[in-house]
């Protein structure tokens, strides 16, 4: 057996799959005041391929930019994309990235990356089943995220291209920017249907239109 | 209705809007207001002077104030039982449609008050601290006393009913926060902004402009109010600035971290009504973090203090001002001034201006030369000079002012006392800089002799303006403000952007005299009340007394007389009282100490502060990808930590639903006889890869790691360095280089940072990367006799218990899905652990139930597991141990590296005298001598059943449960040495009088030689 | 001195209260005292009083930085009980509450002890695993307590939300009927004025900036008002304690932290006991004047600012409209900070230490207040005979060392 | 509430992103079998607790997770500054013995307090008397 023990956790045939929020049901939750003219509104990108990557920058960039074709993002907070614009590498910790890329992508990276690192000292561990993305934007969304979050979230402080980690009402998620119009919350699975209903409960004066 | 001509309601002026008039209720009366007004303004309009009853001595009390320094007029609010409002200021309310207002105290009513009458006949025997000096004896009475106590004491009652409102909070950050929207703040604030600093301005008026709004001076040739309407017009233009009425700073905390409350909806309405058709938060707490502060939050205007100056139509000053000039009201006819200063003499010239009759102004300088004394002598008033009034006359409401020449450094009345009709008495004893913010930090204040008052101390990233500052003359103030909002600007690193300063008429002041409290003919404590602090009925007596009695610090005379410990702090009283104080001990105002102000500058609904933290939100509920199939199969749940775990599953057997006992017995059954299944998935899991993984393990660990080959699972004790155990769980060789870790459910984040604290802090040498996954992997076992029949139904993986040992993992599908399945058992069945990627643990669940019918598979709960567990002598950190427990009193030397070349965490604390004790609480079962019996968990254990109280108490039950299986109730227990007490009795001593007997024995109670586990 | 009396009041009156006498004296230092004690809070005024009362022992000095009852006496929210969860506490706190129970009669003071009965609410099965075990601990060793449930809590207090719609429903409570609140000013004043009655010198805005120590032994303090000589000085200053230590040459096994409480504005009467909750983490009891007094945990960093962080402040008041839905309406009108020397075990220092006839008493954590009257009468005996009171013996510091501590995290998790 | 730089996100970040972990430069004795009871008492319990001056350990919880210093003010509450894992203060309670003396911090009283005759408003006033 290798050293590290490398393992593909999605089935190759169809098997049903359930995201962190399926429980919370948003659109029959909203339903009542989902509109046309909704100030927020929400997207859930489920079932993405999460992976962190835990290492020497040096090493792990080379081995990225080689796999992703991502210089890997080397100024705390900073957040990267490929052309693209589905494939992502955030910084979270001096020897911590976060790496999201489509649905079943994430196995042939990881054995991609590790081939590339060689004997190198880093880790790379899928953690795809234990987080989400849910996607805000509209007019309000900055508002709710002033409501929810404790960091500065005005474009001056937070441009386009910035990814943090810090304290989402009382959970701790990653919010992301990836465009201007679009903002992003990395929230962990059993944390999700609280995050679910708080930003519900958040965006009610706005208005909450929920997008499968 | 006689109610709707309001009597001191001017025919003009004011900031009122006369084409909307509002009706409210006070007191159950009915009045009519206008829009623009504030409920205090209104009841003056109406010719309302009591408000209240004072809650010591039940004194009528009206209005004094109109801002937040008012001490009275406090009355509780609301139309409905749940948007009952406890101890709103009149004076900050703004009147709205429907308000219903009555006072707080008074009894059966406020004009004809019961209490009052007690409070004349006993006020003598109330003085400061009484009660500490009485209500003794007998002992057995004072819980008697003391509920007449509470009851006469308090303001107004809190609702009993749930608050209908939502509120929520609103993180901001700023480079510049301008505390204070008057001609300092508004000046700051532009010139901040200009240079385009990011700039949140608040003020807690219902319109922005402070003292500009009810101001007699003209800038630039234009009355002030509208230089404040053009300013706040270029602010609100510009989107780096935030504008934020009607909200006040109340607290000023560390690193310039202030709390600001916008209250949203209280002008509304007493329930937030809807905003376009959603729900809208009554109020707003905006934790605000901001790179420069600038306090622009005025000065307030002391009173003086003279017998009966709390009889209704005693006024501040400079009240009467903005009473006359912004609502249009002129609260009563015949008016004496009674002044230190220049500046109060607008209250006269206001006051005549209104068509009022000035009777005359006091002053108690020998002579005043001022602008506004020759414009006040001009328009004919009587100046009376060198003097002061003494004492106000009237008991409902004022009716003559006694007025005599008085000697301020003496101390002494001089001359005999004229007394003057009059329905109104003013006063002024200059002016106190509003400081509070800054003392929130812990900024002393400084005392200066030019203004007669304290101004902010030195806080890192504040600058004070205007009238916080003690700057008044308003062309400097607004040059100060303009000044200081550039230096803010620059300080955040944006340009410097002062404003183009206005030409302002510069009015001549002379100087003020230092005067707090007026002399009587009387000594101090043989005149009528001179009230200090009027929501306290704190009198100047009341401070002499307590000086005289050697509370000679100022904080212990403002605790002993409870001076400025009201709702309003002692916005108007402290300083007087300070200076009373200080004339008692001969003291300076500096030497008897300053006031420190703690937050809320006003008060705050607890609401406010919880935010959207309240009700479902309160704190997180964490699920499992499974939570749903719990609900939907009648799941009771357990919380542990933030999970919600299935506790156990009630069935309806004949129509009725099982009881705990029942269910539970079901399932112990279940899984020892066929098999059941349980979500593990809250188990903390950590990925561990690294070469120095093993390591590492070897040192946080109790146990040995260096032999754990890849495909093997073994369980390992985690202690801190004191010896204690932390945490427990199973560790898996997943390769050379690669472990992953399990902890308890609640411990899960505890060890996660308790590895990274001893990798970042004391062995970075070591290549080892730790990363959770607990969330990553849901966790079903199947466990019991049949689990290895049903498992094999839908796995790939080879079960044969020769491939597939007892402690082995494989990998392989279930049910279609790729899976890791960890051979490792907590219910001393065989049992499967299987592990999958969260996203698809239900359809693999499902899978197993369509399977495990015919094995009469049953899902299972935390209260079985804990049973099956503690049948084999399994403890639960936390609950089988408190902190106090090392692995030894355990007895799991067997998990004991005593040989590791590493001293791994907790070693050495093993061999510290105490933890050699031989009688250390060790953990042993109990079987109880009568089998029916369950002993209580919490249960203290003694040798000795006779012994009288207090008892010695050797240990206590940890763990207890009736085990289906053994048909008798059974324990884990500590006891003193239990480990060499094998056989020994013990007995426990319960509360309803029994005393139940149990034998100590080994804590396995079931299959010792773990047979079952290893089919 | 005077004797307080509701007939003495009326007398008063008659005169217009010009005769009312000092409380206590404002004394000017001497040379020596037999016993110094450092810290004019609750526990050194109340180790005065019993060094004088009890022991005879008069030639003695309240050295006082500031003014007396000024630091954790004046801030503390006033809770008062005994059921603690281990033998050696129970009974330090059990002795004190005897004390308390006649203390106004003692002293000649009110101290308004309320014994309105304090609730510690369990939310989880864990929550009363630990509450049996304490209850069933605390009855053994003589002091009062019942374990309810949540009906029984509901009778008690009708007005907190005891339903299962709660995110921690009430599952019960310990039920301490002897508990309860007292008036905290009162409490230092009372003893300062006994102390002075029996001759004891308090010297406020007298700051001791060393001790004088030869061969080992203290010999007496150096004050910003001189020094003064002393046979034995006991060290009462809280959150000061590691401070005075360090002078004296030693560290100690503390930490100061804030502790932070707020108040309501005065209410009509509407809670008449005090709830406790671990848990949910908040506590609240509604005081004579009519303000709910609330209080919660510790900042988790060392500060001697008097004044802590505001998400404190917030988890506490989320915790008292979860208990209490109906105060989401009322308003908190002050909050303010202490300093609380916090043990390893959450449980006291009462010690000799390494200069001889230098004691310690420090470590009280966020339970001082209650524990006033036993622990001036434990360390009034230790620092008159020369020896640990047995009730204070298991207390020393060397359990730091040899391991034995005491652990009381579970009864003082929520500050108190 | 602390405004704090994390050395390893290189930004001011809130207070509740953090958790304070107790005394800095805690070094666990490299062979604990060979201390005595007292050093190891010592070593567990006994912490520096200074009025003043303070070197703490934070952790970034939530955040970049990453353990390091800060240099703190114990009355005033001033962070001097941050640092990372393994470096040394640059500023210390010596290095800050002239300016740094007590009297000089403002100190925060609680609840409504005062400040006695020893407080510098004093020397700031012409103590007029009234």
């Amino acid at each position: 057996m290798s050293k590290v023990a490398v393992f593909d956790t999605r089935p190759e045939q169809a098997v049903r799959a359930e995201s962190p929020l399926a429980i919370t049901r948003l659109a029959d939750r909203v339903a009542s005041n989902a509109s046309a003219e909704a100030g927020v509104t929400l997207r859930e990108k489920a079932f993405l391929g999460h992976l962190i990557l835990r290492g020497g920058a040096i090493a792990l960039d080379e081995a990225v930019r080689e796999v992703l074709g991502i210089s890997l993002p080397a100024k705390p907070s900073a957040l990267a994309h490929d052309e693209s614009g589905e494939r992502s590498i955030q910084w979270l910790s001096p020897d911590e990235w976060l790496v999201i890329v489509p649905g079943g992508e994430e196995f042939e990276l990881e054995n991609r990356l590790r081939e590339q690192m060689g004997d190198a000292h880093f880790a790379i561990v899928n953690v795809g089943g234990g987080q989400t993305v849910i996607e805000l934007s509209g007019p309000y969304a900055r508002e709710v995220l002033m409501k929810s979050a404790i960091y500065d979230v005005h474009p001056s402080h937070f441009p386009v291209g910035k990814g943090v980690t810090t304290v989402f009402a009382k959970a701790t998620a990653i919010i992301r920017r990836p465009s201007e119009d679009r903002w992003e919350l990395v929230v962990r699975r059993s944390f999700a249907d609280y995050c679910g209903r708080w930003i519900i409960d958040a965006s009610e004066e706005y208005g909450l239109n929920v997008l499968d | 209705m006689k109610h709707d001509k309001q009597p001191n309601r001017l025919l003009e002026g004011g900031r009122i809007d006369r084409d909307r008039p509002l009706t409210f209720s006070f007191n159950g009366q009915s009045y009519t207001g206008f829009a623009g007004d504030t409920l205090a303004s209104a009841l003056l309009a109406n010719g309302v002077d009591i408000v209240n009853r004072s809650f010591k001595y039940s004194r009528p009390r009206g209005i004094v104030a109109a801002g937040a320094e008012e001490p009275n007029a406090v009355v509780q609010l609301g139309s409905s039982e749940a948007a009952q409002v406890p101890n709103v200021r009149a004076t900050q309310q703004a009147l709205y449609d429907g308000l219903s207002a009555r006072s707080t105290n008074g009894w059966p009513n406020v004009q004809r008050d019961l209490m009052g009458t007690i409070g004349k006949l006993s006020g003598g025997f109330m003085p400061p601290g009484f009660y500490y000096k009485t209500f003794m004896a007998p002992a057995s009475m004072w819980m008697t006393y003391e509920k007449y106590i509470r009851k006469s004491a308090g303001l107004g009652r809190s609702p009993t009913e749930s608050d209908p409102d939502i509120y929520d909070h609103l993180h901001q950050h700023c480079d510049v926060l301008v505390i204070g929207a008057g001609p300092a703040g508004l000046a700051a604030a532009l010139s901040a902004a200009r240079g385009g600093a990011r700039v949140i301005l608040c003020d807690e008026q219902e319109t922005m402009g402070g003292s500009l709004l009810d101001s007699r001076e003209m800038l630039d040739g234009q009355p002030a109010a509208q230089w404040a309407d053009s300013a706040l017009d270029e602010l609100a233009s510009l989107d780096n600035v935030t504008l934020l009425p009607r909200t006040t700073a109340n607290g000023y905390h560390d690193h310039n971290f202030v709390t600001l409350h916008e209250r949203r909806t209280e002008h509304l309405a007493d329930v937030a009504p809807l905003a376009n058709g959603r729900r809208q938060v009554r109020s707003r707490l905006h934790r605000v973090r901001a790179g420069q502060v600038v306090l622009a939050t005025g000065a307030h205007e002391r009173p003086l203090v003279y017998a009966g100056n709390d009889v209704p139509g005693n006024l501040l000053a400079g009240a009467v001002s903005t009473y006359i000039r912004r609502y249009g009201v002129a609260p009563g006819n015949k008016l004496v001034l009674s002044t230190s200063n220049d500046h109060a003499y607008r209250a006269a010239l206001d006051w005549s201006e209104a068509g009022r009759e000035v009777v005359a102004i006091v002053d108690a300088r020998a002579n005043p030369d001022g602008e506004l004394v020759t414009q006040a002598q001009a328009l004919g008033i009587r100046v009376i000079t060198g003097s002061a009034v003494v004492e106000a006359k009237g008991a409902n409401r004022v009716t003559g002012a006694r007025v005599a020449k008085i000697d301020i450094d003496g101390f002494k009345v001089v001359g005999k006392a004229e007394e003057l009709t009059c329905d109104t008495i003013a006063s002024s004893g200059g002016y106190s800089p509003v400081i509070h913010l800054a003392s929130h930090t812990g900024a002393r204040p400084t005392w200066r002799d030019d203004i007669l008052g304290f101004v902010p101390g030195k806080v890192t990233g504040m600058t004070a303006t205007g009238g916080a500052n003690g700057v008044y003359a308003l062309a400097e103030v607004i040059a100060d403000g303009s000044q200081v909002g550039a230096q803010a600007a620059s300080a955040s690193g944006h340009q410097t952007a002062p404003i183009d300063l206005p030409s302002v008429a510069a009015i001549r002041e002379g100087a003020a005299v230092a005067l707090y409290q007026v002399p009587h003919e009387k000594t101090t404590l043989r005149a009528p009340k001179q009230f200090v602090d009027l929501q306290n009925d704190v009198t100047a007596a009341g401070i002499e007394v307590a000086t005289r009695e050697g509370f000679e610090s100022i904080e212990h005379v403002k605790r002993y007389t409870a001076m400025g410990f009201g709702t309003d702090q002692g916005k108007l009283g402290n300083i007087n009282g300070m200076a009373i104080a200080a004339r008692c001990l001969k003291r300076s105002i500096p030497e008897v100490g300053t006031t420190v102000f703690r937050p809320n500058y006003t008060p705050v609904t607890f609401g406010a502060i919880v935010g959207r933290h309240c009700r479902e939100l309160f704190d997180p509920e964490r699920y499992t990808s499974l939570h749903e199939w719990h609900i939907k199969h009648g799941a009771e749940f357990e919380d542990v930590g933030q999970w919600k775990r299935p506790w156990y599953f009630p069935q309806t057997v004949n129509g009725k639903p099982e009881t705990m006992h029942e269910a539970v017995a079901r399932e112990c059954r279940a899984v020892r006889e066929k098999v059941g299944i349980l979500d593990a998935t809250t188990l903390g899991k950590i990925d561990i890869q690294g070469k120095d993984a093993r390591e590492f393990l070897g040192r946080v660990y109790t146990n040995k790691w260096e032999k754990l080959a890849v495909g093997r699972v073994r369980y390992g004790l985690m202690c801190k360095d004191d010896g204690m155990l932390m945490d427990d769980g199973t560790t898996s060789c997943l390769g050379e280089n690669h472990f992953l870790m399990t902890t308890t459910t609640g411990g899960a984040a505890g060890v996660m940072e308790w590895l990274e604290l001893w990798h970042q802090t004391e062995w970075p040498e070591l290549e080892v990367y730790f990363t959770s996954v607990t969330d990553h992997w849901a966790t079903m076992t199947v466990t019991g006799p049949e689990a290895r029949n049903l498992l094999a139904e839908i796995t790939d993986i080879d079960l044969d218990r020769d491939t597939f040992k007892f402690m082995d993992w494989r990998e392989g599908k279930v049910a279609g899905v790729p899976a890791r399945v960890f051979r490792i058992s907590f219910t001393g069945e065989l049992a499967y652990e299987i592990n999958v990627q969260a996203n698809y643990a239900m359809p693999v669940w499902e899978a197993l139930f369509e399977h495990g019918d015919k094995y009469g598979l049953t899902p299972y709960g935390t209260e079985t597991m804990h049973v099956l567990r503690a049948e084999k002598g399994m403890i639960i950190v936390g609950q089988d141990t408190d902190g106090s427990v090392t692995p030894e009193d355990l007895g799991m030397h067997w998990a004991i590296g005593y040989d590791k070349p590493f001293s791994w965490i907790g070693k050495r604390a093993l061999t510290r005298p105490d933890t050699r004790r031989e009688n250390r609480k060790q953990l042993v079962g109990l079987r109880p001598k009568d089998p029916k019996v369950v002993l209580q968990e919490g249960a203290q254990i003694v040798f000795d059943p006779d012994q009288a109280i207090p008892m010695a108490m050797m240990g206590h039950v940890t763990s207890s449960y009736y085990s289906p299986i053994l048909d008798s109730g059974f324990a884990l227990a500590v006891v003193k040495g239990g480990h060499k007490r094998m056989g020994d009795t013990v007995y426990l001593p319960m509360a309803d009088g029994q005393t139940h007997a149990a034998e100590i024995v080994g804590p396995i109670f079931y299959d010792p030689k773990g047979a079952r586990q290893n089919v | 001195m005077q004797r307080y009396s509701g007939f003495g009041l009326v007398k008063h009156a008659l005169s217009h209260h010009e005769n009312w006498q000092r409380q206590w004296r404002n004394p000017t230092p001497k040379k020596e005292y037999d016993v110094i004690i450092v810290g004019g809070g609750g526990h050194g005024l109340a180790t005065a009083y019993y060094l004088a009362k009890e022991h005879g022992i008069t030639n003695v000095a309240v050295i006082e930085k500031g003014w007396l009852g000024g630091g954790n006496t004046a801030r503390n929210t006033t809770i008062v009980r005994s059921n603690y969860l281990w033998d050696e506490s129970a009974a330090l706190y059990e002795h004190a509450m005897k004390l308390w129970e006649g203390l106004s009669q003692d002293i000649n003071y009110n101290v308004m002890f309320s014994q309105r009965g304090v609730l510690n609410l369990g939310h989880t099965l864990q929550d009363m695993r630990d509450i049996q075990r304490r209850v069933n601990a605390n009855r053994l060793n003589g002091i009062d307590g019942e374990v309810l449930d949540a009906r029984g809590v509901q009778e008690l207090v009708p007005i907190m939300d005891c339903s299962k719609r709660a995110r921690y429903p009430v599952m019960g409570a310990s039920w301490q009927p002897r508990a309860g609140v007292a008036r905290h000013d009162a409490v230092a004043w009372g003893y300062a004025r006994g102390a002075d009655g029996h001759g004891v010198d308090l010297l406020q805005q007298t700051e001791v900036t060393g001790f004088k120590i030869v061969d080992g032994r203290v010999v007496g303090v150096h004050t910003n008002r001189g020094d003064i000589g002393a046979k034995t000085v006991g060290c009462v200053t809280a959150g000061n304690s590691s401070v005075l230590a360090n002078m004296a040459g030693f560290n100690l096994p503390l930490e100061s932290h804030p502790l932070q409480a707020l108040v309501s504005e005065p209410l009509k009467p509407i809670l008449d006991t005090v709830v406790m909750s671990n848990h949910v983490h908040g506590y609240i009891s509604q005081s004579d004047k009519g303000d709910l007094v609330i209080g919660a945990g510790i900042d988790g960093y060392n500060g001697y600012g008097q004044r802590g962080s505001y998400p404190t402040v917030e988890h506490t008041l989320q915790a008292i409209v979860e208990m209490f839905p109906i105060f989401s309406r009322v308003r908190m009108n002050r909050q303010w900070g202490g300093i609380v020397d916090t043990c390893p075990d959450a449980c006291p220092i009462l010690s000799k230490t390494p200069v001889k006839g230098l004691y310690f008493n420090c470590g009280w954590g966020t339970g001082g207040f209650k524990a006033t009257p036993g622990s001036g009468h434990a360390f009034a005996w230790s620092l008159a005979k020369g020896q640990m009171h047995p009730l204070a013996a298991p207390f020393s510091i060397d359990r730091f060392h040899s391991g034995a501590l005491i652990d009381e995290h579970g009864a003082a998790g929520v500050a108190h | 509430m602390f405004n704090i730089y994390c050395p390893y996100c290189e930004e001011h970040r809130e207070e509740e992103e953090f958790h304070p972990k107790g005394q800095a430069h805690i070094q666990r004795p490299t062979d604990p079998d060979a201390c005595s009871d007292k050093a190891w008492g010592d070593y567990l319990f006994f912490r520096d607790n200074p009025r003043g001056i303070h070197h703490e350990l934070w952790v970034h919880a939530v955040g970049c997770r990453k353990f390091f210093n800060i240099t703190r003010h114990t009355v005033s509450y001033a962070i001097l500054e941050t640092y990372k894992m393994g470096e040394q203060p640059t500023i210390t309670a010596e290095s800050l013995a002239s300016e740094e003396k007590q009297g000089d911090v403002q100190v925060a009283d609680g609840g409504l307090q005062t400040v006695g005759a020893s407080d510098n408003s004093v020397s700031e006033s012409k103590g007029a008397k009234v």
